[in-house]
Parts: C-alpha cells; structure tokens; sequence
C-alpha cells in the first residue's frame, strides 16, 4: 500500500537536501564547468576564426575597426571558439553571466 | 450525453512543452483528440543547411536539451560516415557513458513528471532528487549539467580521468541504492499509482507494432525492439538485453523505464570498468559526401537521422525521425475512451517530447 | 451561554480562525516539504500569498463569480461562527455544506473549460463528502441525546472511544475540503494537475485571496468537527490534539499516494464511509459501542 | 359563509372549467379563468381567517348514490377510452391495463355498494371535513394552481402559435384544456375535504382522469401513451380506495370515514392496518414513488408546463393523504419501514435526475424525491415529523411550481427543454434567470423554509429506533444527489462567455414575470415569516393530530426552537442578505478589468468562446455538464431500483401482516 | 519597505511558457522547484495559470505561431507581472540564430524584465533572475 511511506518519514527526520543558494552551501561549479569566454586582447590577431565558428553568432569580429564584439546574451557556452582559436585568445572560465535586465554586449578593442 | 470540446494545452502545467490537444469529451471521458502542433517549430532542419557540419553539432544537440547527447551522437555518426573517419575505441565507449547517463536523467525526470501529473509530489521530489545526482556527474565529466556538447565529429572533446571514474562510481552506487529503495518499489507497487496506470491507455503489440511505435512504448505492449541491438558506439561490447512487458498499458511502459534506468546506471558502471585506453578524437579533414542514415536509441526510442552532403562545409540535408513522432500515432489510439483525469498520464505515459518532434 | 460569551465566540470565530488557519496551512506546507526533503517556504507564507493577492489589480471573467465567491466566504464563515456558538450540529453542517455549493457555482458561471470541469469535479466531491459529514451527527447524536454541539460539551465525555469508527471516516472530508491526495479532484493545492486549479482558474488577485480565505475557514471548519470527538470540560488542548492528529494523518496520507479519480472517490466515500458510520450508529444502538 | 366558501372551491371551478368548454372566444376564455383565479384567491385569504374548525358537511342521503354513480360513470369513461385506444392504435400494454385497473376498482364497490351493503351511511359521516390541515391543503392549492391558469393564458397561446406554425395544429384545443385544468383543480380541492371515502375516492379518480387528458393534451403518440401509463398506476390508488372502503366498513369501526379511522388508529384497531396501508399505496401511485416512477418522468417529456407545473400539487395529493392518515398508524413497524420506503425512494429518485438532461424530467425527478421526504416524515410521525412534512408539503409547492412554471418560460425562450441549451441564459433574460436561481435555491440553501424542513425531518428521523440510522443515511445521500443535479443546472443558466458588456433586462411579461414573481414573493415570505406561519398554520395541525406542538418546536424571538436544537433562520438571512449586497454594492466590475477565460493560451479575443486550433482555425468551445449516464442513468439504476420498489412494497404488506 | 511590497517580493508566483525551446532550460526550471534547490524557500511556486501568476518565465525564441499564445497569457495576467526570459534562445534567439521560423527572443513579443543567460541556464542562475526581477516590484505602485 504505502510504499512511499518510510521514504517521507525519513526525510522528515533528516536534513533536507537543499543547497541554501543564495545564503549557505553555495556549490561552485565543478572545474572544467563551460561558462562565459574572455578574450585576451594581446592575443588576438582577429583572424576571425572564432566568429565562423560559433554556432549562435555570438561573437562578431571587426578587422577594420579592430573590434572584437561579444553577446554574452548569445553565447550557448560551447566553447568551440577557444577551441578553434589559433592564437589561444580565448579563455573560458566557469561562471556565467550574470542575469541582466538589458543584454549588454561586450566590445573590446584589440591593440594593434 | 454533453458534448465538450476544449482546448488541452499549449500552455497547460502538465505539459512543460507546448502541445495542444483539442479534446472533445463527454463527461469525463475522452471521445476524440486533435493534436494541433506548431508551437515549437524553429525550422532546426532548414537551419542546419545553413550552418556548417561542425555547427551543427550545437545546434543538433539543441534539438532537444532532454537527450541533447544522442542528438549529437546521431548525428556525429552519420558525418562520420560521410566522412569515412571512426571514432576511436575510448570515444566509443565514452558515447556509451553519456548516452547512458542522459538515459538515466531522462527516466527519472519522466517518472517524476509522471508522479507529478498523478498528484504524488513526494515521489516526484524524489525523483527529481535522484536526478540531481545524474546532473551533478555529467557537470563533472561534460562540463554542463544537461547540454553535454562533448559529442564531435570524430569522437568526442572530453575525456574521463581515473579519480573522476571513481568519484563517478560512487556516486552512481547512491544512485542506485536510492532508486532500489524509495523510488522503483514506489513506481512498482504502490496502490494508488497501480489505479491510475493499469488497463489506461492499452496498445495492443500487434497495434504497437502497426502503427510503428518505438522504444519503452512498443516495448511495453511487448515488442522487443532497441536499436542499441544494433551495436552501435560501444554497445556491441555490452550486453543489451531489451526490457519488455506484455500488458501495453500505462504501468506496462513506466514498468519498462523503471527496469531501464536500473540497467542504465549499471551500464554506466560497466563502462567505467571497461574503458580502454587510448585516443579521443580523431582529425576529419574531409567534407561530408553522400547520404546515410544513422540510427540511436533515445530514452524515447529509436531515433532515424537521415544526412546528405555534397562536398561542402554544409550539409544539403538534415532529417530527423525523431521517437515521439513514431508514437504519437499510437497515443492517439490510447486516448479516446480515457477519462480526462488520465489524459496527463497516459499522454505522459509515452514520454512525449514535443522539442525534437516540431525541431 | 452569556451575551459576553456569544460575542467573544463570534470575534474568535471570525479573526481569530484565518490567523490560525493561515498558520496552519503555513506548517502544513512546511511538513510537507520536510517530508519531500526540501526546506519549504516560511512558515507565514499563506499570509504574504494573501496580501500580495489582495494587492494585485483586479481582474474578473464575469460578475457571477464574484457573488458566489462572497457567497462561499459568508456562509462558511456562518458555518464557523454557528459552530463557536455551539448551536445545532445539522444545521451548521448544512449551513456549511451550502457555503460549499458556492465555489463550484462560482466555477460553473464562467463558460471556461477548466473552471467548468472544476466545478463538475467540485460538485461530485460534495456528493462524497455532504453526505459523510452530515451522517457523523448522527452517531454522535446518538451518544449525547441531542444534535446540539452544546450538549456535546455537556455531555463530560470523549466521544472518540466509542465513535473511533465515524471519526476514522470523517478523515475523507478532511482531506476532501484540504485539497489532499487521493481526493484533490478538483482544485488541487498543487497546479499541476490537468484541470490547472480547477474550481479556481478564473479568480485572480484579490477574488483568489478572497476564495483563499473562505478556504481557511474551511479547514477550521472540518477540524474542529475532528475536534468534537473529544471535549471533556476544560482540558480544551485535548481536542485540539485531537483535530492535528487527523490533520496530521491526512498530511502523510496526501504524501504518500497519487490522486485518484472521481469514480473511485464516490465510490469509496460511498461505499466505505457511509457504510461505517451507518455501521457505527448501529452498534451504538445495540449498545455494543 | 365558511361552508359556502369550502363548497364553492370544490365546486365552482368545475362549473367554469365547464363554461371554458364551450367558450370558443379565447378573450371570454381569458377572463373566465382570471375571474375564477381571483375568486379561489380571494376565498382562501378569506377561509385563512376562519379558525373555527372543524368543519363538517353532512350529504343528503341522496347525495351518496349521486356520488356513487358518479364514480361509476368515470370508471366507464375511463374503460370506454381505453376501449377507444384499442380499437384506434392497437393494443398496448398500457390501455389494457387500464381497462383491467379501471374495472377493478369499480366492481368491489359496485358489488359493495348496490349488493352487499346498500345500507352503509352517508348520512352518519360528515361527506366534507375540513380541519385545520385540509384546509391548509386547500389554500395551497386554490392560490398556487389560479396562478399556474393565468400563467397558461400566456403559455399556451405561445405553444399552439408555435405548434400551428410547425403545421401540427389545425384547431385549438384550449378550451378542453382550460377544462380540465379548472376541473382538477376542484377535484384537488375535493380531495383535500372529502372525509367520506366514497367521496374521496370519486375526486381522487377525477384528479386522475383530469391528469390524464392534460397529458395527453398535445396528441402525440408518446403523449398518449404517457397519459394512458399514468391513467392505470394512478388508477390503482382507486383500487386501494375501493378495498379500503370494503375492509374498513366490515372493521369493527363500521365506517367509511377517513377522519374516523386516523382518529381510532391501528394501534387501537389493527385490523385498519390494511387500509391504511392500500391508502398509502394510493398515495404513493399517484405521487410517482417508487417503483411507479416512470409515469412522472414519461409524462414530463410529452406534455406543456402548465400541465407539469399543476401535476405537481396532483401528486402532492398523493403524500397529502399518506400524511393525513399517519396519525393512525403512528408507531407501527408498518410506518418505521414507510419510512424506510420513502427515504429509499427519496434517494433513487435524486440518483436519477443527476443523469437527466431535460429541465422539466429532472423537475419531476426532484418532486418526487421531495414528495418521498414528506412520506418519510409521515413513517416517523412524530409531532417533529408532522411538522417537517405539513412545512415540505407548504414550501415544496410554493417552489415546484415555481420552477416548473419558470423551466416553461426558459422552454419557450430557448426553444428547448435541455438543461445544456439552457447556458448563457443570464445573460439573456437575467430578470427570469434571477427567479429561477431563486426557486432552485430555495429548495437548497438556508433560510428557506424547505431547509428548515429538512433539517426538522433529519431530526425527527434520529429517534425512530434501529432503523434510523438506515433512513438518515439514505437522506443524506438523497440531500446531496439533489444538491448535485440542481447546481448543475444553476451553472448552466448562469454560465457565460466573459464580456465586457453588461446584460440588459428583458420586457417584463406580466402573465409570466409576474405570477413567477408572485410565487417568489409566497417563497420568501413564507420562510422569512416562518415563526409566525408556524404558530398559525401548524401548531393547529400538531394539535389537531393529537400531539402537544412543544414537542415540535417553540418558537421564541423568530427562532423556531426543536428538542434537538434551534433552528436560526433569521440571521442566517441576515447573512446572506449581506453576503449578496456586498459584491452588488461595492463590486462594479469595471469593463476593462474583464479577461477572457483561460484557454491554455490559445483564446480569440474577449466576449468570443472560441479558441484557436487546428490549422490556426476558430473552434468553438462548448463545456457541457456532467450526466454520468454509465454511472446512474435512468435505464441502469431502474434495473436496481424498480425491483427495490416491489421489494420494499412487499416489506410494506409484510409489516401489515405481522 | 511596506507589507504590500514585502508580500510581493516574499510570494512570487511563476507561470511557465515554454515557446521554441530545447527543454533545456524548462527542465532546469523545473529542477529548481525540486529538493536541491527548492525555491518554494522564497514563497515561489508553479502556478500554471496566468491569472495567478506574478512572473512569467519563458524559454525559447517566438515563433509564428506560439507568439499569440505569449501575448494572451502575459494578457491575463494580472498585473503587477514580470516577465523573465530563462536561457539565451529566449533572449536573443541564440543557437536557433539562423532558424527561419523564430521571431528572435521574447523581447520582440512581450516586454522583458530580466534575461537569465546560459544555455542551459542554471537553477542558480534562475534563482537569482527571478530575485532580480523581484526588486522591480518595489517601484511599483509608488
Ligand atoms: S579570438 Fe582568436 S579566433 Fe577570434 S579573432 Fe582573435 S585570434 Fe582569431
Ligand atoms: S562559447 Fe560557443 S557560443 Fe559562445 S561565443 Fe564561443 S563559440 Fe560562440
Ligand atoms: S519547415 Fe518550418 S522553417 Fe521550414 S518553411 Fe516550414 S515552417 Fe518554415
Ligand atoms: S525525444 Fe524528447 S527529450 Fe529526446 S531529444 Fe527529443 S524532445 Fe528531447
Ligand atoms: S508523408 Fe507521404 S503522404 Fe504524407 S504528405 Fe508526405 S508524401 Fe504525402
Ligand atoms: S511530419 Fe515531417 S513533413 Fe510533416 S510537417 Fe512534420 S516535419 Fe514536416
Ligand atoms: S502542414 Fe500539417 S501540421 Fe501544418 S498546418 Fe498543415 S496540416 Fe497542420
Ligand atoms: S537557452 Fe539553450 S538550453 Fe535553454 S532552451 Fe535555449 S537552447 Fe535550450
């Protein structure tokens, strides 16, 4: 009959199993979780690779204004940009951006 | 005997993915049903003309967050074919271990919806609970809790080292001891459950078999298909033995997950245990030629990806046949007769999935 | 009873009952949550569902909804107030019974799918659970002489030992006005169901906190009747130990099963239920109990 | 002046009904009918003022043998037509049983009468008693049924331009229908005075054959055979009259007066057992009880509302007279399992009218579930009991017709009797929508009277021993069937796209708004007056029955005080009296705060019940009602319930025999 | 801060549209009313009926046909609503970038409150969004 019944009585005299985010047990991450790239403008040289690359258009490159554009509000987080980047410009951490009530978008002037 | 005829869905808190049924009913029990779909058509088959072979891995996996991985798996299969490359042996057996864990977090998070639409929160919390456990190994080992991405044409991009196998393993065996404790007897026997699943929403195997339904849905009205029979990734080295029931009721098919997800966290044991060493991902350097046909069993069933290149960095076609679209014919002989209590459940029964049907 | 004391019963009644309703609907949810291995909100939280109800602009789908939606507060209320001026047990049953009728009809006003299948399912619940919660009088009427619920205080009796049968049943109306498994047919406390809250899709904002209210009452409403069973002078704490402790079954009960269907609930409350209570008041008569 | 009065209610509808035959000018024919309502009107509020009772009127000796040929008169017509129907449409189960039943109630007395005892009295029994309750009876009926005859002016003018325009009619059959429906309604008042049963026997007849031309008025084939179904089962009533005059003369009482028998009692004189218990049956035929249920539910498909809505006091008269004589068989097992007997029929009959689609068949369900709850209270017979069904008898008229008469209205309006065609009729006749939701609640809810009634009979039944718990659980089942059906169709009249346009009364049609209003007007004073009606009209029955009336209730301060408890009617009205002028008060919805209902997503627009589906089309949404036919259809539950009937009937005779 | 706005900000309740997305993004909502992370801590719950919703959250990219669907729901419910858009196909369209039968994100439909980026978002993520839209409630009405 009541199969779930020693389950709920265990559970109602244990610890719930929730992780209090935002206060307590905050769990990060695991390493080599795929969250938002970064660009190391020294680096690049903007071949362009990783704007042909990206699957959901994320990232727009401007040889001539030497702008490397980046939607955070576009990225799927693949990160087959830093894959494919030659000059390994691009570095993913494990955070995502943060939610926003504007997508932002990211420039950055590459040095010549 | 008044007629109704209403909508059921698109937006409706029993369905997490918009489908609409027009029911007609009288009193409470279901005479007639219109699926009326649409509401999720992206246009992914014509979108993955326009991108390159190698995109679309991302996006093919985006068909569907639920098996994101087989979406890929498929696919990268079929390129591969194209391509003529084979995936290494430890990529093969790394498929395996993915395509086993989104098989695992799929049933759990079916069963749970299914405890959900009958009202039993608790087993529903349970199961979403267990699942966690799933989620929390492939954040481990792909990177991401549900969109694993780690399927590449040629192989895959992640590997698996020997203290994550461990931690791996030990997660699964709580895993497994939760599932045997407080969650499969549940599915199994409680009483109430067996009321709302048993003799609901019957296919006959003939029927089954007629109107072409696959995966837990054919195999609870007891036809014995699983197309990972077929041997591909690494399954030729595992032993597949099909679950199967006879009843092809409602209780038959979640019989037939609940036994799965068992064997599924086994197989990824076994896997573990039996992965050779060796390279990961090999270079494709040529554009996909020719046309094939690549076949993988989802949680749902089978699968069918028809490509065809043409010498390019694009495809000049994407298919999919995915499962649901080979069940819903059955479902809708399950449904007329039903009372509209049992429409959620025995809808949910055939595990729908409305994301890769529409694409 | 003097006037001092009619007047304090009716203030009790009508604050003091949402505050603790409110309350309990409150740890109600905290158990449950507890019970499924999570933390669950505060335990005030029925309250700050309320006022940000009450403060939510209003939105209506037809004027008849909202005559009802007062009707099933007002006369429930009376039910409550009846029932804490300890006047004639039928007549508040009934009172609160048609307090009950409201909702359905609020719900059938709307020419709307899911609130007209509500208010059908709402309708067939009553039939299960009019008739239970009507016929326990009868057995306590036996016991005490007379349908007065001041009598049963006088009476200096527990009722629950010889009436542990009609009591056991009585729990299927409980969980039938709390919304719980296997009965929550209708409007279940959980939106994921297939009728989308049933009897109260069409209410919103304020008119939900309203039905929301009326519900709370309610579920004072049935537990005290839980509490009946054992009143014994002064020791007042004994029946409320008694009405948590239905309460508290009908929670792990609501835990530990699926909802069923409306045939098998009919059929149950039917067949099980009247069946005992008639069989309780028959062993009564044959003094055996 | 009283006795003229109690005559001319008896007799001078007849008389009119007559000239209504002849009238073939329907504006004479009009203002016959409106003069005989107000004198039968204006007669009772006067009689109302008469409290010297009782009243007796001693009958010639000459006057037996006219009542008797009378009789026999009719049982021949009744036989002749029977005979007619034969020869016309062949033989049906039903006209056969007609001439069979008919014969078998005129030929016990004819051979009584004429051969066996020529001698027995007239003389001796009063041939009219009027007491405080038939004369309560006749009130009730002589100012509900005038109102149902000006009501059918309107009525029936609109249904014969409707039947001529469907090409069924060719010539108007008003004046017989006007004849029949005064005639029965002196018939009625008849039998409600009558004290002498051959006197009694001979209105119950006329009732009976009244009922049947009415039935059959629109000459349908399912008309006629409805009315010839009812012709035999009311008809075995009079075979229970003819037995019980038989058995009661040869009794030791050596009577044939009804008042004579009550009051010397089976507990006295077991050998009255059995005519009481044939008059019970009598009662219970005519009433539609069960097993004889079908006749009221075939009848409602065929026939106008007038004639349904006058049916209702016909049946009336059959608990009228199980009530009347329960007094005699107080205390007995017979009257515990009556009760029993009726609190089963009560029940079924509920069950039933959950599955019914049509308004005027789940009308006659509920009437004769009600009608069942008045043989309850007179199975009890306790002074609680008398009370509760004397106070069912009151309200129970005052809200039938009501409701029949308003389900006629709907009927014309929406061109349908089915409950499902009925939606959206708030916003269509609101005023009309307004006293049907009245009416229907006041048969459910506090403060109304039937309630109170209810709630008395529920009391009542808790101190019959044993077997009470058997009666009240079947009560209780009864009370929430009867909850089930009628908010059903409360929802559908009330049910409504959500507009933001606001309903707009519609014309006032004084032959219909206003008799319907009238009878609101009865329903909600007779219960806000309860105390004071109490204390008038029943107190004196209580008494007159033998009883002492604190036993009953006490009223103190508008509260009507029971053994058991106090029934708080007044602030319950209070109540809901608030509870309904806040929302109008303070609740106006503003046109912008309407929504369309949740369709998952996929509405139209708002004020359309449409939603969009296949093929981005419009569908309509169409939400009918719950009937749960697999569950409780007529046809399943009679399988259970028909043979219960016998069953129990034969308990009846068992517990006559023991 | 007043007891009506502290109310609000303490009892959101959620309605979920799914329009074209992958599931991702809708299962981890859906995980977030579960054990681990349980966000009925904050008084949030499903609701599934616009009429009783306080925040909307959808995932998935318009298409042609569901955007009347969206408009009719955020229509119904009462306001003050908030709208939040869960995973970054329903803010911009994301990785359906080339798919012929999207409108884009949500935006070009309904208006937006808050986007979550992720794809799939995270249940932290979702939690924080859903926090974040809360603190507009506090204008409203003054
Ligand atoms: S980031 Fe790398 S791939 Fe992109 S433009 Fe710069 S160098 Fe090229
Ligand atoms: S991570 Fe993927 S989606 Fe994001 S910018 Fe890089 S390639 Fe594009
Ligand atoms: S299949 Fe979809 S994307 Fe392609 S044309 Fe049709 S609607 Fe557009
Ligand atoms: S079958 Fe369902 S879960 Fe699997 S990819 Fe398709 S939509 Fe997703
Ligand atoms: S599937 Fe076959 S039948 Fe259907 S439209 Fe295509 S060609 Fe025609
Ligand atoms: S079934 Fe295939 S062909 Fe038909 S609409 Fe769907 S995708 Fe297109
Ligand atoms: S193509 Fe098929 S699914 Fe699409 S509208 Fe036509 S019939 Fe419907
Ligand atoms: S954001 Fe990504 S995971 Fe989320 S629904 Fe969109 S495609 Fe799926």
């Amino acid at each position: 009959m009541a199969w779930m019944l020693p389950t709920i009585i265990k559970n109602l005299f244990s610890r719930p199993a929730t992780r209090r985010y935002p206060y307590k047990d905050i769990r990060e991450p695991f390493l080599g979780y795929r969250g938002r790239i970064h660009l190391d403008p020294q680096k690049c040289d903007l071949s362009r690779d990783c704007a042909r690359v990206c699957p959901s258009g994320a990232i727009e490159v401007s040889p001539e204004d030497r702008q490397w554009t980046y939607h955070p509000f576009r990225c799927v987080y693949c990160g087959a940009c830093m894959q494919i980047c030659p000059q390994r410009a691009i570095t993913q951490d494990k955070f995502y951006a943060k939610p926003a009530t504007t997508k932002e978008i990211e420039t950055i002037n590459v040095p010549l | 005997m008044a007629r109704t005829a209403i909508p059921f869905g698109p937006q409706h808190p029993v369905f997490p993915e918009p489908v609409h049924l027009k029911l007609e009913l009288e009193d409470e029990t279901v005479v007639g049903v219109t699926p009326v779909i649409g509401y999720m058509h992206r246009g992914i088959e014509k979108a993955a003309e326009l991108k390159t072979f190698r995109q679309n891995v991302f996006l093919i996996e985006r068909i569907c967050g639920i098996c994101s991985f087989m979406h890929s798996l498929a696919y990268c299969q079929g390129v591969e074919a194209l391509t003529d490359v084979e995936a290494p042996p430890r990529a093969r057996f790394l498929r395996v271990f993915w395509s086993e864990l989104s098989r695992s977090h799929s049933h759990l998070l079916t069963l749970g919806l299914l405890a959900d639409a009958m009202g039993f929160e608790s087993l529903f919390m349970q199961c979403w609970r267990a699942r966690e456990i799933v989620l929390d190994i492939s954040e481990m080992t792909a990177g991401h809790r549900i969109i694993q991405s780690t399927c590449s044409v040629g192989g895959v991009r992640r590997d698996i080292n020997s203290e994550m196998a461990k931690e791996v393993d030990a997660r699964l065996r709580a895993l497994q001891e939760m599932l045997d404790r407080s969650i499969s007897p549940v599915f199994l026997h409680d009483y109430t459950i067996n009321r709302r699943t048993e003799g609901k929403g019957i296919v006959p195997k003939e029927q089954a078999e007629l109107l072409g339904a696959v995966g837990p849905t054919a195999r609870g009205s007891g036809v014995t298909v699983d197309i990972r029979q077929t041997g591909y990734a690494a399954y030729s080295d595992l032993s597949i033995d099909p679950v199967v029931e006879t009843a092809g009721d409602s209780y038959a098919r979640t019989k037939v997950r609940v036994r799965e997800l068992s064997r599924s966290v086994e197989l990824v044991r076994e896997v573990l245990a039996m992965m050779p060493a060796g390279e990961i991902l090999v270079a494709v350097s040529n554009y996909p030629e020719g046309e094939t046909v690549s076949r993988v069993e989802q949680p749902r069933g089978e699968e069918i990806m028809y490509l065809k290149g043409n010498s390019t960095n694009y495809l000049e076609r994407v298919r999919v046949r995915t499962p649901t679209f080979a069940n819903i014919p059955a479902l809708l002989g399950m449904l007329p007769g039903c009372e509209l209590a049992d429409v959620p459940i025995i809808t949910l029964s055939i595990d729908p999935c409305i994301g890769c049907t529409e694409r | 009873m003097s006037s001092g004391w009619i007047i304090a019963s009716v203030i009790i009644a009508v604050i003091v009952v949402p505050l603790v309703a409110g309350l309990l609907s409150g740890i109600d949810r905290k158990l449950t949550a507890h019970m499924q291995g999570r933390i669950g909100p505060p335990i005030i939280q029925p309250f700050y569902d309320i006022i940000k109800l009450l403060g939510k602009k209003p939105m209506v789908a037809g004027q008849a909804q909202l005559v009802f939606a007062w009707a099933f507060v007002g006369l429930t209320v009376t039910a409550v107030v009846l029932l804490a001026l300890r006047q004639d047990l039928v007549l508040t049953l009934l009172v609160f019974f048609f307090g009950s009728v409201c909702l359905p009809l609020g719900a059938l006003s709307v020419k709307s799918p899911y609130s007209q299948y509500g208010g059908h399912r709402e309708l067939l619940q009553l039939l299960a659970l009019e008739p239970i919660l009507l016929l326990s009088a009868i057995p306590v009427s036996l016991k005490v002489g007379s349908f007065l619920i001041a009598d049963i205080f006088a009476h200096g009796q527990p009722l629950l030992p010889s009436l542990w049968i009609t009591f056991a049943v009585l729990l299927i109306p409980v969980a039938l006005v709390m919304r719980k498994s296997p009965f929550d047919i209708a409007g279940s406390e959980h939106a994921h169901q297939e009728l989308v809250r049933g009897v109260l899709t069409e209410y919103s904002g304020p008119y939900l906190a309203l039905v929301e209210v009326g519900h709370w009452y309610a579920k004072i409403f049935v537990l005290s009747i839980l509490g009946l069973f054992w009143v014994v002078g002064s020791l007042w704490w004994l029946s409320v130990i008694i009405a948590l402790g239905g309460w508290f079954i009908v929670l792990i009960v609501d835990n530990v099963t699926s909802r069923l269907t409306w045939s098998w609930m009919v059929k149950f409350a039917w067949g099980c239920g009247i069946t005992l209570i008639t069989l309780n008041s028959v062993l009564i008569h044959l003094g055996w109990m | 002046m009283a006795e003229v009065l109690i005559r001319l209610l008896i007799l001078l509808p007849i008389v009119t009904g007559s000239i209504c035959l002849v009238v073939r000018k329907s504006e004479v024919r009009a203002g016959i009918v409106y003069l005989t309502a107000i004198f039968l009107i204006v007669s009772s509020i006067v009689l109302a003022q008469q409290w010297s009772l009782p009243l007796k009127y001693y009958a010639g000796p000459t006057s037996k043998w006219i009542v008797l040929v009378l009789s026999m008169v009719m049982l021949a017509y009744i036989v002749f037509v029977a005979a007619v129907d034969i020869r016309r449409r062949g033989v049906t189960l039903h006209s056969v049983l007609t001439i069979v039943v008919a014969l078998a109630a005129a030929i016990p007395v004819a051979v009584f009468q004429f051969a066996l005892a020529p001698e027995v009295p007239l003389v001796a029994n009063p041939a009219l008693y009027v007491d405080h309750f038939s004369l309560l009876r006749g009130i009730l009926i002589s100012v509900t049924c005038p109102l149902i005859c000006v009501y059918a002016i309107r009525y029936m003018k609109n249904h014969e331009e409707h039947l001529t325009h469907l090409g069924e009619l060719k010539r108007t059959r008003q004046p017989r229908f006007f004849f029949y429906m005064l005639v029965l309604i002196g018939a009625m008042n008849g039998v409600a005075f009558s004290d002498n049963l051959l006197w009694l026997a001979f209105f119950w007849g006329l009732t009976t054959l009244c009922a049947y031309a009415l039935i059959r008025h629109d000459e349908t084939p399912e008309a006629i055979a409805g009315a010839f179904r009812t012709l035999w089962i009311c008809l075995i009533g009079n075979v229970g009259f003819s037995a019980a005059i038989i058995l009661s003369w040869y009794s030791p009482l050596n009577t044939i007066s009804l008042g004579a028998l009550v009051s010397n009692g089976a507990v006295g004189y077991p050998v009255l057992l059995l005519p009481f218990a044939l008059l019970c049956v009598a009662g219970i035929t005519k009433a539609g009880q069960i097993p004889f249920h079908g006749w009221g539910i075939k009848a409602a498909l065929v026939s106008p509302a007038p004639v349904h809505a006058i049916l209702y006091p016909f049946m009336t008269t059959g608990v009228f007279i199980v009530l009347y004589v329960s007094p005699g068989f107080v205390g007995t097992q017979f009257a515990t399992f009556l009760a029993i007997f009726g609190a089963a029929s009560s029940l079924s009959l509920g069950l039933i009218a959950i599955s019914q689609r049509g308004s005027i068949s789940i009308l006659v369900c509920s009437a004769i579930s009600n009608l069942a709850l008045i043989i309850v209270c007179a199975g009890i017979g306790t002074p609680l009991a008398l009370t509760a069904g004397v106070m069912l008898v009151i309200f129970l008229t005052i809200s039938m017709i009501l409701l029949y008469l308003c389900a006629g209205v709907i009927e014309q309006h929406v061109r349908s009797n089915d409950v499902e065609d009925m939606e959206g009729l708030a916003r269509k006749q609101p005023l009309l929508t307004g006293i049907t939701m009245t009416a229907i609640l006041s048969l459910l809810v506090a403060p109304f009277g039937i309630l109170l009634s209810k709630w008395a009979a529920i009391q009542a039944a808790a101190v019959i021993g044993i077997w009470s718990s058997l009666v009240l659980a079947l009560l209780m089942l009864s009370i929430g069937a009867a909850t089930v059906f009628w908010a059903k169709w409360l929802g559908r009249i009330l049910c409504q796209t959500p507009t933001s346009e606001s309903a707009r009364l519609e014309p006032f049609v004084p032959h219909y708004h206003g008799v319907l209003l009238t009878l609101v007007g009865f329903a909600v004073l007779s219960s806000v007056f309860i105390a004071p009606l109490y204390n008038a009209a029943i107190v004196p029955i209580i008494v007159g029955a033998g009883y002492d009336p604190i036993l009953a209730f006490t009223t103190e301060a508008w509260f009507l005080r029971a053994t058991g408890g106090v029934f708080a009617g007044w602030p319950i009205f209070i109540v809901v009296a608030i509870v309904l002028l806040i929302p109008f008060a303070t609740m106006k919805v503003r046109p912008e705060a309407t929504r369309p209902a949740f369709m998952c997503g996929e509405n139209v627009e708002i004020g359309s019940d449409e939603f969009v589906a296949v093929g981005d089309e419009r569908t309509p949404l169409m939400t009918g009602g719950f009937y749960i036919e697999g569950l409780l259809g007529e046809q399943r539950l009679d399988r259970f319930v028909i043979p219960a009937g016998v069953v129990l009937l034969g308990i009846l005779f068992a517990m006559v025999a023991l | 801060m007043d007891i009506l706005t502290r109310s609000r900000t303490k009892s959101p309740w959620l309605l979920h549209y799914s329009c074209g997305s992958c599931n991702g993004c809708d299962i981890e909502i859906l995980a977030a009313l579960t054990p681990l992370y349980d966000v009925e801590r904050f008084g949030i719950v499903n609701m599934g009926n616009p009429k009783h919703a306080d925040v909307l959250l959808v995932t998935g990219p318009a298409n042609w046909r569901n955007y009347r669907v969206l408009r009719n729901i955020y229509d119904q419910m009462p306001e003050p609503k908030l709208v939040v858009v869960v995973g970054v196909c329903g803010s911009t369209g994301g990785v359906f970038d080339k798919c012929p039968n999207t409108l884009g994100g949500i935006d070009t439909v309904i208006p937006v409150d808050v986007y979550i980026p992720g794809c799939a978002a995270r249940p932290e993520a979702i939690i924080d969004g859903v926090v974040l839209a809360l603190g507009k409630l506090e204008a409203y009405g003054t």
